[in-house]
This record gives C-alpha cells, structure tokens and sequence, in this order.
C-alpha cells in the first residue's frame, strides 16, 4: 500500500515539474498568442519551471487556448483536444477565451472555451499578461 | 563464491555501469545541453531534476497511437533502439571500467550500435502513418546516408592508424604515444559533425524540424513509447560522445583510476559544450545543402585524411 | 483631377454634376454603373494608377454599393451601384490581380455574384455557415430572432 | 514521382494563428499551395455596425494585437475627419510615438519569428529579449504591454511625463544598439543567408499586380510608404526616411525591417524631444455628422485603411477595415512554387502573415 502511494506521490510530482504546453489560437487577436510565446524568451524563461512549448498534441499535457473558438475552429479544437493523451487539461487564455470578450454576440463565435471544451483555469485580461499565464499553470499544478 | 561473483556481475548489468547508472548520466547530460543551450540564448535554464520529471510523466501517461498503426511494432521499434544505445553504452563504460573486456571488433560493432536508432527512427515514421511522420522518416533515410558514411570514415581513421579494431587496441595505441587529437585533428572534426548528424542535432536537424516537420517521425508518439525514443536519443548522444573520447583522448587519461575517471568525464563535457555551441549558432541546413556539404566537401576530406594516415 | 474628368467622360456627365449627386466624402469619387467598371479600371490603369486598396460593400436600404478604393499619390474611389435584380459586377482580376481577396470576400459578406471569379471554396466564412450573406443581415447582439436572416 | 499534400495548420508550430495551408510536394519539392482564412473570422465589421463610435475603439483594438494601436489610430482618425476635428499636436505626438514604438516591437517579433522558423533559435531568443525593451516603455507610456487602449476620439487618453519622456530617450540608445547587432546576423551570419536568400522571391512588377504593400514591396524596390506619400497625423514634420531593396527575397525583407527598425528608433527619439506643449485630448461630440470617409496609415505590414460611413446617429453605418496581409497572401502561393519544403517556413514566415488582420 506505502509503494502504491510513493509511485502516486512520485508522478504526481512529475507531472507538476513538467508541464508541457500546446498552444492553439482558436479565432483569438494575436495578443494572448505573442505573450504565449514570449513566456519562452528570456524575458520569462519558463523552461526553468519545466514548462516547454510542444507542437503536436500527441506530447502535450495542457492545452492552452487563445480566442473565443470561432466556428470554423471549433472542430480542429476539439479534435486537438481529444488527440491529446490523458492526463490532460485546458487553460482558457484571456478574455474572449472565457467568454468571449469584446467578441461577445459576434455570429461567427462560440463564447469561449467552455462552450465546447472542458476549461480547468481561466485566465481573465485582454490580452492576458505573461506573468497571468505562469500564475495559471503554478494554480493548475495544484490541481494535479 | 559463485554468489557473489554471480552478484557482482548482476551489479554491474543493473547499477554501474549499467542501467541505472547510464540513465542516469544521459539524463545528466541531456540536462547539461539543454542548460548551456539556455544559457547562450540568455535564460536560465531547467533545474537538474527536468529530464527525470519529464520521462517519468512520460511513461505515467496515456499511451495512444493513431488507428491502423502496428501496436507491437510501434513498441518494439522504440525499445529496440533504446536497447542497443544502452548496450553501447555499456560496453564503452564497461570497458572504461573494467567490468567488459574489449574484443577484436567491438569498434565496428558499437558503430552499428550507436547508428541502429537513426534506422529504426526512420521506420519508426513509416509505422504511425502520419503525414509528418512518413516526410521526416523520407528526410531522415536521406540524411542517413551522408552522415552515416562520414562518421564511419573519419572515426576509423583511429583504428587504421592504431592497426587495431578493438577499443582496448585503439586506446592502447595511444597511451604510449600521442593521443590521436593531436595527429587527427581534421578527423576529429569530421567525426563531431557526423556526430552531429547521427544525434539529429542542429543544424543536421532536418528530420525532426520543428517548424515544418513538428516532431518528424515521432509526432505521432505519446507517453512510454515517446518517453523510450528520447531515452534512447539520451543514450545515444552519451556514447556517441563517449566513443568519440575514447578513440580520440586515448593517452591524456589514465584508466581505472580516479583522476583518470575525471578527466574523461571532463573530456565528455568538452565535447558535449561543442555540441550544443553548434546547435546554439547555426541555422537548420536544407536538405540539399547537407547532402552537398557532405558528399563535395566533407568525405572526399575524410576519405584524404584515411589515405593520408594510411600513408604515413 | 483630370483622371475624374476622364472617368466621367466615360458616363457623358460633367465633373460638377456628379458631385452633387454623391454623399460627402474626404477623397475623389465618380459614381458609375455595374456595367462601367471595367472599362473605367481601364482608364486608371492608362493613367497609372496601380494600386487598388481595398473593395468596401455598403449595403444600406436594400441597396448595395462597391467602393473600389484606388491610391496614387491620392485616393480615388469608384462607386459602383450594383443593381437589385441583377445583384452582379464583373471581376477585375484579370486587370488587377490583387483584387482576387477582396472580391471574394464581398462574395461571401455581400452575397453579389462577381462574373468570372472562381468560388470554388469558401474563404472567410465557415464550412457549415447557414445563415446567407453576414453583411446583409440586420443584426442586434443578444436576440436570436434577429439573428436570423431577412431577405 | 508520387506527390504527398501536407497540411500545415491550423495548429502548426510555424503558425502562430490558425491558417489553413494545403502543400503538394514531389519528393522535396513544392508543385502546389492553396490556403483557406477563416479560422480567425469574428465578424468585427458586423459588430462594429451595433455599437457606439466609443465602443468600437475597444473592439478595432482586437482586430490584430500586434498592430493594435495603428488600428485604433486610424478608426480615431477616420471618425475625427467625420467630425471635422483637429486632434492637439501634442496627442497626436503620442499617437506618433506609440505607431514607431509598436513598428519596433512588431518588425523584431518578426526576426524572431523567422529565425526560429529556419531553425535559429538563438537569434529568435535575442529578438524577443530586446524587444521586452519596447514593450516595458509602452508598458510605462500607456499601461499596456500590448493592447494599450490610450487612442480615443479626439487625442489620446493619457499624456506623456517628463520623466516618461526621459526614460524612452535613455532606453532607446541601449536599444539601437542591440538591433545593430541583430542587423550584423542577418548581414553577415553565413548560415542564415543560406537559408534565407534567393527564396520567396517577389518581383517589382508583381509587387503592383498584387497590390503589395509594406515592407514586401520595399523589399522589391517599391518605395511606398504612406508617413512620406501620404502624411497622416503629423508625420509631414518629420523626415522619414524609406529604405528600399532590390533583391525581393526573404533576406532583403529582414534587412528591410531591421533598418526600418533602426529608422524608428531614430523617429520616437526626434518625437520625444520635438513633443510640444499642450492639451492631448479635445472633446469630441457623441453624434457624429452623415458622411464618408477613408483614413489611411502605415502599419508595419504596411497600409491600413479604415473606411467609416456615418448617418448622423452614435453607431456608425458602416466600418471597413483593410488590412496588409491579404493581397501578400496572394502572392504566396507563387512565392512558394519551386521551392523545397524546408524553404516554406522560411517564405511564410516571410510575408510576415498576420491573420487575424486579414480574417477579421
């Protein structure tokens, strides 16, 4: 039983070191997605706190989604979403991606994520600092 | 007495230098790359443990593959090539240290060793049928080609001048003597570059470009068996360092002793800095580009510096 | 500017009398009919004027009409009327390929047929898209019967 | 040879926004290309017709994030022509200011963004640390690393301090310096020039078939730039230098950018010390009167131009927004032809695609 538990304890503390991220703009501005990407520059560094930038689903453990998920998105998401080996989770980036923003009412968009996918952590801000985003995935490892 | 030497020899397979032990320095020295690399683009790095974490979530996830996919292959193509870094690298420690006695041949036999991966990498895209996966295994076979004959030429420009293809030979050659770095420079270099292809390394990265390719033949892969292909590619890149101060560094350490053990783990470091200082400041090469700078300029260079050593 | 002079020689009408026909507007307009388009690129094209900024749709009291937005050194807008029954314009692509975009795009937001434009796929809009030509649709954010098309 | 058609997007590590690429290859070789937008399509020129000329400010600021001052901007300036009003020359400093800092963030997002593309990570990291630079002083000016919010109708919402003013003028040196750097990479890094000349080549006559603007068509010796040909806001105070060059390639783009950085490092200086006295907002009147209008400027990819028609009431009747990338989009297509896959990423990142502009 005590070996079940450390087995337990030691994945769970692999999971939190490393959490790798897979970024999908689902119909967003731009502005979630540059301070997405410059969390990976010197500036931020978040490699320091295991997180890296996957490019196929297949390898991520989160999904990270900028844009209220327009229709022409919304399939391609949810398909990302299910290639992606479980355990897995979503954080919403920014405001239109929780619930849609200045987008809000728009014809061609779903009103954020949680319209369509599971959503662990939003992230309010539009666009979302970068600092918002490593407090979002810190509040998301407590969650594992 | 049989116990314990029946002990000792399941020690070494298991701990030192075995399993455990090699794991855990191509963990090590995946995390010495990936820090320099941080460090000449100016961040800060990942904490020792990140390899560690990453493999052991790595296997403690789901393990999916696209439908029509070969199970059994796509497990045994990973493992495969994990196992036979792993017993390269054995042999090269376990001669370091002792524990395995070098024989005539083995130099051939841990060249195929270190290079199965490359080959298994390219099948390893066919099987998932992805479409980045079957283009990157095609760049994968093309790139094999031109690196794989470099690194053969300008790595047994070692054993034809010690006129021995065992590693103890090699080594030995050298201890009374020079050692190779200073008579085979040109080689030397010859050989990192092959290296460099071998390991898929920048600029020699074209099979798994990130930008075109996402992951190349493993963007299909998810949790163990990933997790296996990058053991492997640990694995590889440590012995693929390993034999390279082995033939090369021969005389500047002494075996079996403990300052001996630390300057070639110096040694280790060295070129493993030399790596990622190339990865760091050039650009991924075409296709094209590689194949010309290998075959016009690289191995005719090599197949004159054999003929030279040869000669002399 | 002598290329609206040009341009309104083609309709047979004096600079100063079209003017009273348009609605204020801060750069050189000529108003003209579906069916001038063409040749009045033309006659930009003579003189030099090369670039075409943009294609705006005003659909306003169910009528519809196509700003093509020249620049050279000033802007000089043609506006053309599209007519109701007929609901079409020619292509310009064959004189400026860079309009291929902006045409299609009054296609998909306007619903107007532009002759000799290849629509094979959609650009903008949805695959599943329903709801017939966005622009032309009365819409008030938040109620779903005005959601709903008016034709 | 058997032909392969890969996909690249909508998620791709190359893209940053979701575009549909469809790419036929024989072997290594790139025959065909099509391309779907849409992913990105919100529909803000619909919405933009249900709510008041202050709302949209907010809402034209979401077209693109990168370049979302010069939106905000030209909207403003559209509107303030309807309204017949002259913005206070010290607003329309700031308004200046913020355009040049915003083209400097925008033109080294794109460095990095194509250094990494063909593998160069290291030139990508460099790009992005300096360009923290930038986007602190904007941070400092306005409150906003990205979207700023400061353009409202009639000025800009907050004024500029002199201990602002002196931070940017000390800053910008430190910055200058480091593109400078940059700029001896691209110029002189041989494995860099490998991979990035001769493709994508674009030439002067296609550059006006298309209708290319920006930084693309200066790239192929098109010298057109609209803060010199067509001065807006009070850019006709100032001597702005167009750098052009010939090649047309995706090596003549990045020194053209970089330069052009270097320029506007040059101008936000020359604006911080001309910056005059003065109020930086004028009141504007709710209603606005019926008519049309077309305002133009430059962004860094090159001409925007919003068009807003007004009846008389608080929301307008109609705003349509031109934006750079579409008619670059075209040309893509043609850039791609004949070249080997590798060079795709090189060539897309080129063009210096921006799809949330184009799909709006």
């Amino acid at each position: 039983m005590k070996g079940k538990k450390l087995i337990k304890e030691i994945i769970r503390w692999a999971r939190k070191k490393s959490p790798w991220i897979l970024h999908f703009n689902s119909g967003g501005c731009n502005g979630c997605d540059i301070e997405l990407l410059s969390l990976l520059t010197p500036h931020m560094d978040v490699e320091r706190l295991g997180i890296l930038k996957e490019s196929s689903p297949r390898h991520a453990d989160i999904l990270v989604c900028t844009g209220p998920v327009t229709a022409q998105t919304e399939s391609r998401l949810v398909r990302i979403y299910e290639q992606m080996p479980a355990p897995k989770w979503v954080i919403a980036a920014g405001s239109c991606s929780c619930t849609g923003g200045v987008f809000a009412g728009a014809y061609n968009i779903h009103d954020g994520i949680d319209n369509v996918l599971p959503v662990d952590v939003y992230i309010p801000g539009c666009p979302c600092r970068p600092e918002a985003i490593v407090d979002a995935v810190i509040k998301l490892q407590e969650k594992m | 007495m049989i116990m314990r030497e029946f002990a000792l020899y399941i020690f070494h397979l298991a701990f030192f230098p075995g399993f455990i032990f090699l794991v855990a320095s191509g963990m090590f020295f995946h995390w010495i790359d990936r820090k320099l690399l941080a460090r000449f683009e100016g961040r800060v790095g990942p904490p020792w443990y990140q390899p560690l974490a990453d493999i052991i979530k790595l296997f403690a996830k789901e393990d999916i593959l696209p439908i029509g996919t070969n199970q059994l292959f796509a497990l045994l193509l990973p493992l495969t090539s994990f196992a036979s870094t792993l017993s390269a690298g054995f042999h090269i420690l376990g001669t370091l240290t002792g524990t395995v006695s070098s024989f005539n041949g083995d130099f051939i036999m841990l060249i195929f060793l270190i290079s199965l991966p490359s080959l298994l990498f390219f099948l390893g895209g066919w099987t998932t049928s992805g479409v980045y996966s079957i283009l990157g295994g095609n760049r994968s076979l093309l790139q094999y080609f031109s690196y794989e004959v470099l690194f053969i030429m300008a790595i047994s420009g070692t054993a034809i001048a010690s006129g021995s293809w065992s590693l103890a030979g090699i080594f030995n050659a050298q201890s009374g003597s020079m050692p190779y770095i200073t008579l085979q420079i040109a080689g030397f270099i010859l050989s990192i570059a092959g290296l460099i292809g071998k390991l898929k390394r920048s600029p020699y990265d074209i099979p798994k470009a990130k930008s075109e390719m996402v992951m190349g033949p493993l963007t299909e892969y998810s949790g163990g068996k990933l997790a296996l292909w990058k053991l492997a590619d640990f694995l590889q890149t440590l012995s693929g360092i390993a034999l390279i101060v082995y033939c090369y560094f021969g005389g500047l350490w002494l075996p079996h002793t403990a300052i001996g053990y630390v300057i070639f783990i110096l040694l280790m470091l060295t070129i493993q800095f030399i790596l990622s200082i190339i990865s760091a400041v050039f650009t991924r090469l075409r296709i094209d580009q590689l194949i010309d700078l290998n075959w016009r300029i690289l191995i005719p260079l090599s197949l004159i510096h054999n003929l030279l050593i040869m000669i002399l | 500017m002598t290329i609206c002079n040009a341009l309104c020689e083609l309709k047979n009408i004096s600079m100063t009398e079209e003017e009273d026909l348009l609605p204020s507007f801060n750069e050189n307009q000529v108003l003209l009919a579906s069916g001038q388009l063409l040749e009045a690129v033309v006659i930009l094209l003579k003189n030099d004027v090369k670039h075409l900024s943009t294609i705006t749709g005003v659909y306003q009291e169910n009528k519809l009409q196509l700003l093509y937005h020249f620049w050279q050194g000033e802007g000089i807008t043609l506006r053309v009327v599209i007519d109701v029954t007929d609901n079409q314009v020619d292509s310009i692509t064959d004189l400026i390929p860079g309009a291929l975009f902006y045409e299609r795009e009054i296609v998909e937001m306007f619903g107007v047929k532009i002759k000799g434009l290849d629509m094979a796929t959609r650009m903008f809009l949805p695959d599943n898209w329903q709801g017939g030509a966005p622009m032309r649709r009365k819409l008030e954010v938040g109620s779903e019967e005005e959601m709903q098309e008016i034709k | 040879m058997s032909r392969v058609t890969i996909p690249i997007g909508p998620q791709h590590p190359l893209l940053k926004e979701p575009v549909s690429f469809n790419i036929t290859l024989e072997g290594e070789n790139v025959i065909d290309s099509t391309l779907r937008l849409g992913y990105v399509h919100r529909g803000i020129e619909k919405l933009a017709e249900s709510r008041s000329y202050v709302k949209n400010i907010t809402l034209f600021e979401r077209v693109c994030g990168i370049c979302s001052h010069i939106h905000t901007t030209t909207y403003c300036q559209a509107v303030e022509g309807l309204l017949g009003l002259e913005i206070p020359r010290r607003g329309s400093y700031i308004r200046m200011l913020l355009c040049e800092l915003e083209r400097i963030h925008s033109h080294l997002l794109w460095l990095g963004v194509l250094a990494k593309n063909i593998g160069l990570n290291t030139v990508f990291m460099y790009a992005w640390r300096d360009r923290e630079i930038v986007l602190d002083l904007m941070e400092e000016i306005s409150g906003g690393r990205v979207s700023h919010a400061i353009n409202t109708i009639g000025g800009v919402r907050k004024d500029l301090s002199s201990t602002q003013a002196k931070k940017i003028l000390a800053d910008l040196p430190v910055l200058a310096a480091r593109v400078r750097e940059l700029l001896d990479i691209v110029n002189n890094d041989r494995s860099f020039k490998a991979r990035t000349q001769g493709i994508g080549y674009l030439s002067t006559q296609d550059v006006y078939r298309y209708c290319v603007v920006g930084p693309v068509a200066r790239a192929s010796g098109v010298g057109v730039d609209l803060r010199r040909d067509a001065p807006y806001a009070h850019y006709h105070e100032f001597d702005i230098n167009v750098i052009t060059m010939q090649e047309g390639d995706v090596w003549a783009r990045a020194i053209v950018r970089i330069l052009e950085t270097i320029e506007s490092i040059d101008l936000s200086r020359q604006i911080v010390e001309k910056l005059p006295a003065g109020d930086v907002t004028v009141r504007a009147n709710r209603k606005v009167p019926e008519g049309e209008f077309v305002s133009r400027s430059e962004a860094p990819r090159g001409e925007v131009i919003y068009f807003v028609k007004s009846d008389g009431t608080q929301t307008p009747k109609r705003v349509k927004v031109r934006t750079p990338t579409l008619t670059a989009l075209i040309t893509l297509p043609m850039q791609l032809e004949g070249l080997q896959m590798a060079d795709v990423s090189a060539v897309i990142a080129g063009v210096d695609l921006c799809i949330a502009c184009a799909d709006r």
